[in-house]
């Protein structure tokens, strides 16, 4: 019989590497029969995991999953997302306003405000490293948590905040529609940024190995999948096509095909394959996330990892 | 100030209230209305007291009001109306603090008319603390604090006992004679219609219409609940009523 | 016998008014108004596609979501965790509201301990929902009925203050029954602030659909509102924001028909 | 006279009751049973820290917050929005919803409006409420005055209709004038329900202090319970709802006076 | 079933409204209790009626109530208390409904007292649509409805014209006759004293005191109202309670 997976995901493009890895039946090969459980933000994903409702689930590290892991309750297990110099990455946009301000290098941002969706999300940790790099404090930006995407793209548009960091294809939208200017990429300022990793409650991740480690390999195969047809393009448009559609079953469901195809496309980022983990970022997140004292000083990086199951890059 | 009631006909909905009424009341006199129970009486007084817009016919007013009254045509509820947030004075205080009477003056008027009804040591009580009698009394005070020049009224003595009535009927005489007052009366006491009235209309069952009317032309201060011509009327009153209340009955029993 | 010198006129009418009397097609045409001024001010600009989409658009959005089908899957979702949640909350709130009305010892104990759960943000208690009830629909259910509970329980017991003492002495003085008092004198005399209260909890309830559905749902209006939401999709999220519109609508209708039939009786 | 053989018994008191006392400490009692039992159930690992964390710990999270001095800057800063928006909300709406009991054209236009504008989830509108009213304080003020001043307007019109009509004829028949009316007949006769209502829309209010501090805010228990839920930092997400919840009881508490003082006519 | 006042003292607050009245109601007997207005009238009768805890001093009732009565001790109110949300019908049937009376049985029994009290053709009107004696004598019927033991009635006739109390009053001798009927009257009309009651209790001003107790002994159903021996008494009625609101009057005024 099929061992029941239930698995959380937020309707991203960046979560199609187990989209794909179910849509080509990657999962039922190993045995496992995939629940998807869809939420709209990555923290209750987090909280339902430490709660036992779901199995797996893949979400950037935030202070909510570190004081998770330090009660004990989930693990981090592999990566995902990750960003590199040289691969296309995360862009820091400022507004018309902002810009007609001067304000036209990221060393610029500072005494300027800063959008963020919440204390302690991947957004503060970034302009963090942004003002580290530049040398000027953290506390010269004035962050504004805005909780969600939506709400930032509208505070920008309308001048209401002078920076914020996003990914490449929102970006360009942006940029290209003329609302906003790009100056800058995070992945100048952080070598190599493990944003999302794949994460199991501890006790997944303690007593039922085996499971956890067939979940993993259908779950890398299908990254394998996602980047050759998604990113490297290796099957030509053929591939490229079929794929989009099988991801749009997930993602931007609610508009006809053609319109989502392009945000489809353009939101593809490489998934890290083999769910190999840069544990350097995340030891480096970790630390950051203390010195803000948004996490307990007692939690370790053993506590927040079970690295025994993935290539680690350290 | 006369008032002259012309052809009046109301109706809710189906129910046909009031029929062709025509009715004089003159100045500084006391027409008394009564007439079984439901027939229209209230509603009558609400229609002259300009609360309901008649169905047909029309109501007038002839020559002007004295300058002193506040509220020309006051009208004295047979449910009282009192406002239970407001203390006993408050409820008197309530009808003249739109006529831009000085603090002074208000309290004279509440003081004055509390005192002739009665009710001073009551001034701080609630409409709750109150007894039935009591509740009444607040509301001839009030109507009485305006110095009305048609007063309209609802068996206004009804929930009073004996006594007090017999004070208060005095306090009404005196008041016909002090303030030349124009009247219309609604009562069941057919002691009362003669003591106080110089016209005595006796209404019809529903829908109500006048089936007969009385004059007595002695002063009201000059009566005598002993004098037999007023028994005599009374007595006759009586038989018309008796009658129609018995077509009623006849009515309501034969089918 | 009449002074033909005197002026007469009509005694004034001084009654009538403050009593409400439908006007039809009133409310519609306020709509009609305010949207026909909206897109007007859409299409020439003067209202930024930032600042809000144009209604058309939004109804383009709508067109879609009906032509994929979604549309339904959405609503039942929606609609079945509401009347759950509203149903449950308003029952057990009017069954508690009632106790804190007639018992003195619930009143005490409880009526502070509703003022003190009350304006707790049960978006903020997301997290801990999850851990209590699971992402099922139990806790999106909790949430609405949690949501509901409080005002309903304080409407109820205002309504119940309210109720005319001679009349509850009165039914004493005929023998009834505790229960026939409750419910043939105090539950009508509470009936009128029971009804206003429920336009609102139901409202409270329309509200908290897009709070609880932020919980692992696929389905509902809530989650496409939500999701239109953080893709800064205004068009969606305006036409999701007015079918939440006429679900109050529909409510609200209701709400009036059942005051017209069981309030009859009010002058 | 009195027949000695046959049995005499008192009358018996059939009447009382329906007319809730205090009851002295009832209300702290049950208080403090509920938080002993709760730190009880935490210490001995029945409720684990995961599902609640133990009281103690969430005192403990107050005591910090004090000692760092930033509990004063919390309280003033959502006190400040909340009385601004609360205050805003109920006069507007107070006045909106006196409109609508009075003036049937008021009526016919605009209750259907806020019945369909009441349901909308004003989080759901956070996106657009940023463009209209920026991110400062105004958009805070604005999501709390909107979210009470439906409610109000509800409430207002319920208790105006409730209002009974005999004592609005009598004024009439005084020569009171329009205004004197409302606001000595029709304004008394619905503070009642306004009383009622206001502890309803006050708990509103500090519910969406939550959301509206969800905006940019640095400063605020909204903020503060916020920041504390995606942490995950259940002690301090306690502590910050306990706040709240004791601005809920000091609301409760005023209007208990109020009522006491304004009511006071009620038998 | 014989009533029993003993020693009954009361009081609202500061203001004490009962004194120490001791009172005996024989079984099929009627008292009229007559008094100034606020004298404690109704409260007497609502601690009777067990509505409220006396404050010293006890009530008894002796012996057995018949068994088809319904409600034993019945009480009308003064001000009608009716329930604005139900019909005519709907206010009788409430008092019959937690008797497990068949549906028949109650339908009958409602239809027979609207008929007494001439109200079948408003059985489905709502409180608000009834004149003010309609609204009285929907409280009788409700009364009647019960089968009181022992009626309680306060000023059950006063908003009702003069014939139709005429023939309430027929009405409700025919009850003492037909059912031995006990009954406190509260009322401000001597007329209806001397006609209803057995025993005729004159009481002071507040706080209520017993001044002086009346006893009448032919049967009410055989009294005339001309009967000069009736007369003699009401008169003698008159002069004690008019020398006792001279004393409230005196009081008031002399400070
Ligand atoms: N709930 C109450 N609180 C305080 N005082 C009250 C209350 N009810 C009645 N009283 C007072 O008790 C006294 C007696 O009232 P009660 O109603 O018994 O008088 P009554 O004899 O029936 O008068 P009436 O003939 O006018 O109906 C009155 O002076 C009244 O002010
Ligand atoms: N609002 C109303 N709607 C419908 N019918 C009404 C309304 N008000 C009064 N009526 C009816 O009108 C008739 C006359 O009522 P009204 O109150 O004028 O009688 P009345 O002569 O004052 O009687 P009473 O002596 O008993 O006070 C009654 O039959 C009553 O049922
Ligand atoms: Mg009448
Ligand atoms: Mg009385």
């Amino acid at each position: 019989a099929q061992d029941k997976v239930r698995l959380g995901a937020l309707r991203f493009t960046s979560h199609s590497g187990a989209f794909v890895a179910f849509e080509k039946g990657y999962f039922e090969e190993e045995g496992l029969d995939v629940e998807f459980h869809f939420f709209q933000a990555a923290a209750p994903m987090a909280v339902a995991i430490a709660s036992g409702d779901i199995d797996y689930g893949v979400t950037a590290i935030s202070g909510g999953l570190i004081n998770l892991a330090g009660k004990g309750a989930i693990k981090v297990i592999g990566g995902a997302l990750v960003e590199e110099i040289g691969v296309d990455g995360q862009k820091i946009l400022v507004s018309n306003q902002a810009w007609d301000d001067g304000v036209t290098t990221p060393a610029d941002l500072a005494g300027r405000s800063f959008g963020i969706t919440q204390t302690g999300s991947s957004f503060h940790y970034m302009i963090s490293q942004i003002a580290a790099q530049e040398g000027f404090a953290l506390s010269e930006v004035s962050l504004k948590p805005l909780q969600k995407v939506g709400v930032i793209i509208g505070a920008l548009k309308s001048g209401q905040i002078d920076g914020w960091t996003i990914v490449p294809h929102i970006a360009k939208a942006l940029a290209g529609g003329g609302a906003v200017k790009i100056i800058g990429n995070v992945a100048d300022y952080i070598d190599t940024y493990q944003v999302t990793t794949i994460f199991t409650s501890s006790a997944n991740a303690s007593d039922k190995r085996d499971l956890t480690e067939r979940f993993l390999r259908a779950y890398s195969k299908g990254i394998a999948d996602f980047n050759a047809n998604m990113v490297d393009r290796t099957e030509g448009e053929a591939g490229l096509e079929s794929t989009t559609r099988l991801i749009h079953r997930y993602v931007y469901t609610s508009r006809p095909y053609e319109k989502a195809a392009p945000s489809i496309r353009n939101g593809s980022m490489r998934l890290q394959p083999g769910a190999r983990l840069n544990l350097a970022s995340v030891r480096h997140q970790l630390e950051w996330f203390k010195s803000e004292g948004l996490v307990d000083e007692e939690i370790t990086i053993e506590q927040l990892v079970d690295t025994s199951y993935v290539e680690i890059d350290d | 100030m006369q008032l002259r009631i012309e052809g009046l006909s109301h109706r809710y909905g189906d129910v046909a209230v009031l029929d062709n009424v025509c009715l004089v009341v003159d100045a500084g006199r006391i027409a008394c209305i009564v007439g079984p129970s439901g027939c229209g009486k209230s509603t009558l007084l609400r229609l002259v007291g300009g609360l309901e817009e008649p169905g047909s016919g029309r109501i007038l007013q002839v020559g002007e009001p004295p300058k002193r009254s506040l509220n020309p045509l006051t009208y004295i509820f047979q449910d009282f109306a009192l406002l239970p947030w407001r203390t006993v004075a408050g409820n008197v205080s309530l009808v003249l603090e739109d006529h831009g009477l000085t603090r002074r003056d208000r309290e004279a008027i509440i003081g004055d008319v509390l005192e002739r009804t009665r009710l001073a040591e009551f001034r701080d009580a609630f409409p709750r603390q109150l007894s039935g009698g009591m509740k009444q009394r607040v509301a001839i005070a009030r109507a009485l604090a305006v110095r009305p020049a048609v007063l309209l009224m609802d068996e206004p003595l009804s929930a009073l006992d004996s006594q007090t009535r017999e004070l208060m009927m005095d306090d009404l005489v005196d008041l016909w004679k002090r303030e030349n007052l124009t009247g219309i009366y609604v009562t069941h006491n057919l002691h009362e219609a003669v003591r106080l009235g110089h016209r005595i209309v006796v209404m019809s069952r529903r829908p109500g219409r006048i089936l007969e009317t009385v004059e007595i032309d002695s002063p009201v201060w000059d009566r005598d609940a002993s004098d037999p011509a007023l028994e005599t009327t009374r007595r006759h009153l009586w038989t018309a009523m008796r009658d129609e209340a018995r077509a009623v009955d006849l009515e309501l029993t034969g089918d | 016998m009449t002074d033909t010198r005197e002026p007469a006129r009509p005694v004034r009418f001084r009654g009538g008014g403050f009593a409400p009397r439908p006007v039809r097609l009133a409310g519609p045409a306020v709509f009609l108004v305010l949207v026909a001024a909206w897109e007007a001010g859409a299409r020439t600009g003067v209202i930024s596609p930032l600042v809000l989409p144009a209604p058309s658009e939004a109804i383009g959005a709508l067109v879609e979501l009906w032509v994929s089908g979604e549309l339904w899957e959405h609503l039942a979702a929606s609609l079945s965790r509401l009347l759950l949640g509203w149903v449950s909350g308003t029952v057990l709130g009017g069954l508690i509201g009632l106790a804190i009305g007639l018992f003195s010892l619930v009143r005490a104990g409880l009526a502070p301990l509703v003022a003190a759960l009350f304006p707790i943000p049960k978006i903020a208690l997301l997290p801990l929902f999850i851990i209590w009830f699971g992402i099922g629909e139990e806790s999106k259910v909790a949430l609405i009925l949690f949501g509901t509970l409080f005002p309903t329980v304080i409407f109820t017991y205002g309504g119940v203050d309210n109720v005319d003492r001679t009349l509850i002495r009165m039914g004493q003085s005929f023998g009834l029954g505790w229960f026939s008092i409750v419910r043939k004198i105090i539950l009508p005399g509470a009936l009128p602030a029971i009804l206003s209260g429920m336009r609102v909890s139901s409202a409270i309830a329309i509200i908290l659909i897009v709070a609880a559905e932020l919980i692992a749902a696929e389905r509902g209006i809530g989650a496409y509102i939500q999701i239109a939401g953080s893709l800064f999709a205004t068009d969606q999220l305006i036409a999701g924001v007015a079918l939440l519109s006429v679900f109050g609508l529909t409510v609200n209708w209701l709400i009036a028909r059942a005051e017209r039939l069981l309030l009859r009786w009010r002058p």
